[in-house]
């Protein structure tokens, strides 16, 4: 991979108090990638989400989308230039059927300047550009689940339409924040397809996660996290090699093969 | 979709609007007089139960004769709200209107009380033909001012009570020479209330005393309405030699102005132009006697006991009688008369038309409780005078031993104006 | 309604008209037809009538009036609270800069009112936005006292700095040229705005409004500015209340500092939560409700107030849907107990 | 220095005016809109037990605190307990009822500033130059004396610790067994009672009116939005910022600024720190 990186994060730093959340991370993301970032609770992970997408103010560092300086923008102009995340509790306009859930992000200018979803215009109203999301995401189309209001859905679905909610903006990036944990077993199983094939789509995926065997078996990259710290970073071979992420992270070999 | 509650409650509502008129409808025979009062504050209540006691005492000796027959007058008392904090004034117009077009009254006596609901209701008034004498609260030039330019629009519009520029003019300003004279007092203070009449009273007195050989001491401190705590001003009026100090302020916290004035000892006599507190005789209970030596203007005799005509102790003794106390605030004599007068005007018109009101009450000369009320032709503002014998009189008056003795002007005083001890009198 | 016993429950269905007029087959019948029509036509004739009905009682068609201004103020504290999520106890804003504006365009321009009345809804809409605007990203209880100081703080500007007319306000505007001018141009506003902001709130803007108030954060991360969206709810919003206090600027041919006074931000918020927050009509028959018991109180002074507060408490507490909730689930459902 | 001294009497009168309200905030979230009228209240109480009834001063005072606790606890145990969490509900519901109560009051009888209690000690000292009654001190040092006395209660008793630790989080002090219906009960009766301390030694300095109800309430409110919600270190400093400012404004730009500071301070506070002066992290999330 000799492109351009997509999204480059450079030495950002945050503190809460006195607490250092995120200190000098670095992260360079290409176009194509499925990075994943693991880290044991309070290791800064959703931090660095908040930080990238502008939901919280740096300190310190520099974050780069597409060569252009994003540090501290408003989140509705990064999520404008393409840059989406999904949240790690989810909340859907649960008073809203499925679809119209989607109606927001297809409201916005960025899904107004692309056309929606597929092959741009005005290929219908926005419920069945909403339908069509939907379908893509594996809501199945003639049943009535995209019908269904959102807080009768249960969380597998919830997860997706999180996604869809991404996807109506057709972005380059989505940055996942645990989109895996909390399925059962049968919801990863399809989930784990689902990213693949928004990979092949040529979407760039940054997935924040717990659920270390999902995320290994997908992602090409990984990066970890430790008190706010980087600690390693390369494929999920040699991150799981790495003996600071065992001791760090795993503490001791017998934990690792439990957790895992 | 919706509501059958709707139209239950609409149809209720709606049942409600027809049968409530017909109440008031019935009664034709009485003259109807609607006094828009804010009736729970002080120049609503005292205003209320004086035009009461006049009706009362009109209707007792065979009520007004109107060409052949004789009528009785009827009150109706609306609640304006004016004076309530937080109620806009539109409140008050709307209770107008309802006296007017609901209640069908064809004279107003009374409100609306304050000075910006007076004359926001002034075209309201005009626009229906009613004749109405302003009796109380409002004192603004404003408002005889308005009729002055409008004389076609706004002759209905009458005011029998008296009003700020000559409050300052005719009386506020002799009575201080007056001082200056008899105790050689020559540095004042002036502290109003952030209402338009008296931060004009304030500044027309900040203008002309220094020409009259008084020094004034910076300039006037304006209060927001409902300040609770001047120890500041009182402070600087201290601090400053102060030997008067002028108090304007229509507002029911200026008993704390007094009482803090007594409890530092503030060596100046204070001169209330408008001071609600100290118009009431509850006032002596509600400073624990610590108002002493206070001065108030209550605007016109009869509203404190004093010898100003022959009327003068009549009504402030039926007054006494009949609610316990005697007359409170500064509308309470005029009340009381503007139902005399309009019951003369009634008389000499010989009907209720209001255009022949308006020119019999244009002709009233009555020697009245405070004096001989005649309106001024041009703005339909009750002639002021120092002489009861010319006009209407004010009355100046000071809290000595519990009592309100009237100090000024000379013509119609029961009493000196004395120092409190802690003043010295200057050689 | 009996005691809820510890072995049954009660079960609301909906009506069968109900689920038969929610699809295409509500145009089959004349009874469905006439389900759906009548409360509809009933509010709509109901409010174009009154004037008319009360012609032998002018003073009720000037409360009319007032029932129509609060209504306004209602609607706008409703649309703002329940669709956008933003908290106003400062209707009297509005209301004052409505008025003063109307008032001065009328007194100095020398515009006739069917003209400051549109002009002033606008530029004032345009002002209150503008002086809302550092708040607006402040949430809940925080908007609510910010909101509920600005009129306050406009009144005691006016005040100090003797602008406007000062404490005396602006007199010597003109009238409507007739009573049936004023209460037309204020029931049309009425039911234009209840029918407009309904039709807006469910299509797509209206589900990004509801976004906003749902989930603001979800709405940020979809790309879309939720300030902008929440400036365009609080210059709707406050369009209505310029309207109504332009109107009563006209009605009362004066404006005042008393414009910004707490009653213009309180009884529509009464009259929101008696009639039913969130359904834009429910405040309108809040306003129809409570104003004239207003008057009805008149005579009893201050205890008007102490009754108001008291009706108001019973409402949120005990009744906290709202007349208007109430009586839709009445009209479409019905109730029956079940043994479990 | 009459700045200073009466810097310091302004600013305590505001922490007096605003303790409860914080108190009542901090433990149990619930902001008492009715602050006011519990402030009017027991002004009218005590006028009345001792002037209608005829008791001593000291008891008719103890008396009308009792009876304004009673009736803070009754409003919170029948009314506002069931809308705990609706903020704004709780708004609209409390400064309802404190609007009946002070209406309901002005409707009674209350009108015209005729009435008031009697001061504490009568008369007035000089002070480095500077005359001060000594009511006024009084109610300085009432005011440090109930600050002390909170903080040992809540520092040292039980029943304080159970309150604070309601104040930092609820659903952990109910895992710890405490009751915090109970608890927001006592909170309530104690933030009335609180109003109540202020409205008898402020009120010997002004005469008994329901406006002074409205105006108590706004100051609360002020101090308690400044110094950051539910902080009472804040509300403290906050009371001394706005009453320092009041009283500079008084001297230098005129009375009738007062309240517009009062004001601009709320709006300034919020829109640049919503969290007030002492206010939490978590509390900055919440509000923006």
């Amino acid at each position: 991979m000799n492109q351009e990186p997509l999204l480059v994060v450079e030495g950002v730093s945050k503190a809460f108090g006195g607490v250092l959340a995120l200190s000098a991370v670095d992260l360079k993301v290409y176009p194509g990638d499925i990075l994943g970032i693991i880290g044991p609770n309070g290791s800064g992970k959703t931090t660095l989400v908040n930080s990238i997408t502008g939901f919280i103010q740096v300190d310190r560092g520099k974050i780069l989308f597409k060569g252009r300086d994003i540090t501290n923008m408003k989140p509705h102009k990064i999520a404008d230039m393409g840059l989406t995340r999904t949240f790690q509790v989810m909340r859907p306009y649960y008073s809203l059927p499925a679809f119209k859930n989607l109606i927001v992000p297809l409201f916005s200018p960025r899904a107004r300047r692309t056309g929606g979803w597929r092959g741009g215009g005005k290929m219908g109203s926005r419920d069945t550009v909403a339908v069509d999301i939907l379908e893509e995401i594996g809501f199945e189309r003639d049943s009535y689940i995209p019908y269904k209001t959102a807080s009768a859905l249960p969380t597998g679905y919830l997860k997706r339409l999180e996604l869809a909610r991404c996807l109506a903006l057709r972005p380059e990036i989505i940055i996942c924040d645990e989109v895996l944990s909390g399925l059962s077993m049968s919801e990863m199983a399809s989930m784990v397809p689902l990213m693949e094939k928004l990979q092949m789509e040529g979407i760039t995926l940054v997935m924040v996660e717990h659920r270390l065997r999902e995320l290994f078996r997908i992602a090409n990259k990984v990066v970890v996290l430790n008190f706010g710290c980087k600690i390693a970073e390369g494929s999920s071979d040699e991150v799981m090699e790495s003996k600071e992420v065992k001791e760090a992270y795993f503490g001791s070999e017998e934990e690792v093969f439990s957790y895992v | 979709m919706k509501c059958k509650r709707k139209l239950v409650s609409m149809i209720s509502v709606l049942l409600v609007l027809l049968l409530f008129p017909t109440f008031s409808a019935l009664a034709a025979e009485p003259i109807l007089i609607g006094s828009p009062l804010a009736t729970a504050f002080l120049y609503g209540w005292d205003a209320e139960k004086a035009i009461k006691l006049a009706v009362e005492e009109i209707n007792a000796a065979g009520g007004v004769k109107v060409g052949d027959e004789k009528r009785p007058f009827k009150v109706e008392v609306i609640d304006t709200r004016d004076l309530e904090p937080g109620v806009p004034v539109s409140e008050a117009l709307l209770a107008v209107e309802k006296l007017i077009i609901e209640k069908k009254v064809p004279f107003l006596v009374g409100g609306p009380v304050r000075s910006e609901a007076a004359l926001a209701a002034m075209p309201l008034i005009a626009k229906h033909k009613v004749v109405s004498i302003l009796t109380t609260g409002a004192l603004s030039p404003k408002y005889h001012e308005m009729v002055e330019q409008n004389p076609d629009k706004f002759k209905y519009l009458f005011r029998i009570s008296g009003e700020a520029k000559w409050m300052v003019v005719g009386e506020l300003i002799p009575c201080l020479q007056q001082i200056q004279k008899d105790f050689n007092l020559n540095r004042l203070f002036i502290m109003v209330q952030d209402v338009a009449h008296a931060r004009n009273g304030g500044g027309i007195l900040a203008k002309v005393m220094p020409t009259k050989g008084w020094t004034v001491l910076g300039d006037p401190v304006v209060f927001p309405t409902g300040a609770t705590d001047f120890s500041m001003a009182l402070l600087k009026a201290k601090k400053e030699n102060a030997e008067v100090i002028i108090i304007w302020m229509d507002m029911p916290e200026s008993a704390i102005l007094l009482r803090q004035w007594h409890d530092m000892k503030v060596p100046a006599l204070p001169f209330g132009t408008i001071i609600a507190a100290a118009e009431q005789p509850g006032f002596w209970k509600a400073t624990d006697g610590k108002g002493e030596y206070c001065l108030a203007n209550v605007v016109n005799a009869g509203n404190a006991p004093s010898k100003a005509t022959p009327w003068t102790m009549k009504f402030v003794d039926a007054y006494e009688k009949k609610y316990g106390l005697e007359p409170e605030g500064y509308g309470t004599s005029s009340s009381y008369m503007a139902v005399y007068v309009l019951k003369d005007a009634i008389e000499r018109a010989g009907s209720l038309d209001p255009d022949k009101v308006v020119d019999a009450l244009k002709k009233t000369d009555l020697m009245g409780v405070y004096g001989r009320i005649r309106f001024n032709p041009k703005n339909n503002q009750v002639i002021p005078s120092l002489d009861p014998e010319e006009g209407a009189v004010g009355t100046v008056f000071q809290w000595q031993a519990g009592k309100r003795v009237v100090v000024f002007p000379p013509k119609i005083a029961t009493g000196e104006i004395l120092l409190p001890p802690w003043m010295k009198k200057k050689e | 309604m009996s005691e809820p016993a510890k072995d049954r429950r009660k079960e609301r269905l909906d009506r069968g008209i109900k689920v038969r007029t929610d699809g295409i087959y509500a145009i089959s019948h004349w009874t469905e037809i006439a389900y759906l029509l009548t409360p509809r036509l009933l509010f709509i004739v109901g409010l174009l009538l009154a004037p008319v009905i009360l012609i032998p009682f002018p003073y009720w068609q000037r409360v009319l009036s007032i029932v129509c201004i609060f209504a306004l103020l209602a609607i706008s504290f409703d649309f703002l609270a329940n669709y956008v999520g933003l908290v106003s106890l400062g209707g009297a804003l509005y209301m004052g800069v409505g008025g003063y504006s109307a008032a001065l365009l009328n007194s100095h321009f020398g515009l006739p009112p069917l003209v400051t009345v549109p002009v002033s809804t606008v530029l004032g809409g345009a002002i209150c936005t503008v002086l809302l605007l550092p708040c607006l990203p402040l949430r809940g209880v925080y908007f609510a006292i910010v909101s509920l100081m600005f009129p306050l703080l406009a009144g005691r500007i006016i005040e100090a700095l003797d602008v406007f007319g000062g404490t005396d306000g602006i007199m010597g505007v003109d009238g409507f040229s007739s009573g049936w001018v004023e209460q037309y141009v204020l029931i049309c506003s009425v039911l234009a705005a209840v029918f407009i902001l309904r039709r807006m709130v469910s299509e797509d803007v209206g589900l990004v409004f509801t976004g906003v108030k749902d989930n603001d954060q979800a709405v940020k991360a979809s790309g879309i500015n939720i300030t902008t969206y929440k400036a365009f709810g609080v210059f709707i919003s406050s369009m209505l209340g310029c309207l109504g206090g332009a109107c009563l600027a006209h009605i009362y041919m004066w404006a005042g500092i008393s414009q910004f006074a707490l009653d213009f931000s309180i009884i529509p918020i009464a009259a929101t939560v008696v009639g039913g927050g969130g359904t834009l009509i429910g405040s309108v028959i809040g306003c129809i409700i409570l104003v004239p018991i207003s008057e009805f109180l008149r005579d009893f002074g201050t205890l008007r107030i102490a009754v108001y507060a008291i009706i108001l408490t019973a409402f949120i507490v005990f009744k906290s849907e709202g007349i208007m909730m109430y009586g839709t689930r009445k009209y479409e459902q019905f109730e029956r107990w079940v043994r479990i | 220095m009459e700045i200073i001294i009466y810097g310091i009497i302004n600013s305590v009168t505001l922490a007096l005016m605003a303790l409860g309200f914080t108190l009542v905030y901090g433990v149990s979230r619930l902001p008492n809109f009715a602050h006011g009228a519990l402030y009017v209240l027991t002004g009218y109480v005590a006028w009345m037990l001792m002037y209608r009834v005829g008791l001593y001063y000291p008891i008719a005072m103890v008396l009308s605190l009792i009876i304004t606790g009673l009736v803070g606890a009754a409003m919170y145990q029948f009314v506002l307990v069931r809308i705990r969490g609706m903020a704004i509900s709780e708004i609209i519901a409390s400064y309802a009822i404190g609007l009946a109560i002070l209406e309901g009051l002005r409707w009674g009888g209350l009108k015209g500033g005729t009435i008031t209690l009697p001061p504490f000690v009568d008369g007035s000292i000089e002070l480095i130059g500077v005359s001060v009654d000594y009511q006024r001190l009084i109610v300085v040092l009432i005011g440090v004396l109930l600050v002390g006395l909170l903080w040992l209660f809540v520092n040292r008793t039980k029943l304080g610790l159970a309150l604070k630790g309601m104040a930092q989080d609820e659903r952990a002090a109910m895992t710890l067994g405490i009751d915090s219906d109970y608890m927001a009960v006592v909170a309530m009766a104690l933030g009335s009672v609180l109003a109540g301390i202020a409205a008898l030694v402020l009120f010997p300095l002004g005469s008994i009116v329901v406006e002074s109800g409205y105006n108590v309430l706004i100051m609360a409110v002020a101090v308690c939005i400044v110094g950051g919600l539910g902080s009472w270190n804040g509300a403290i400093l906050a009371a001394f910022i706005i009453g320092f400012a009041q009283i500079l404004t008084q001297v230098y730009l005129g009375a009738h600024y007062q309240v517009v500071v009062a004001l601009v301070a709320i709006i300034v506070t919020l829109i640049s720190r919503p969290s007030g002066l002492f206010g939490r992290q978590k509390e900055l999330e919440e509000r923006v």
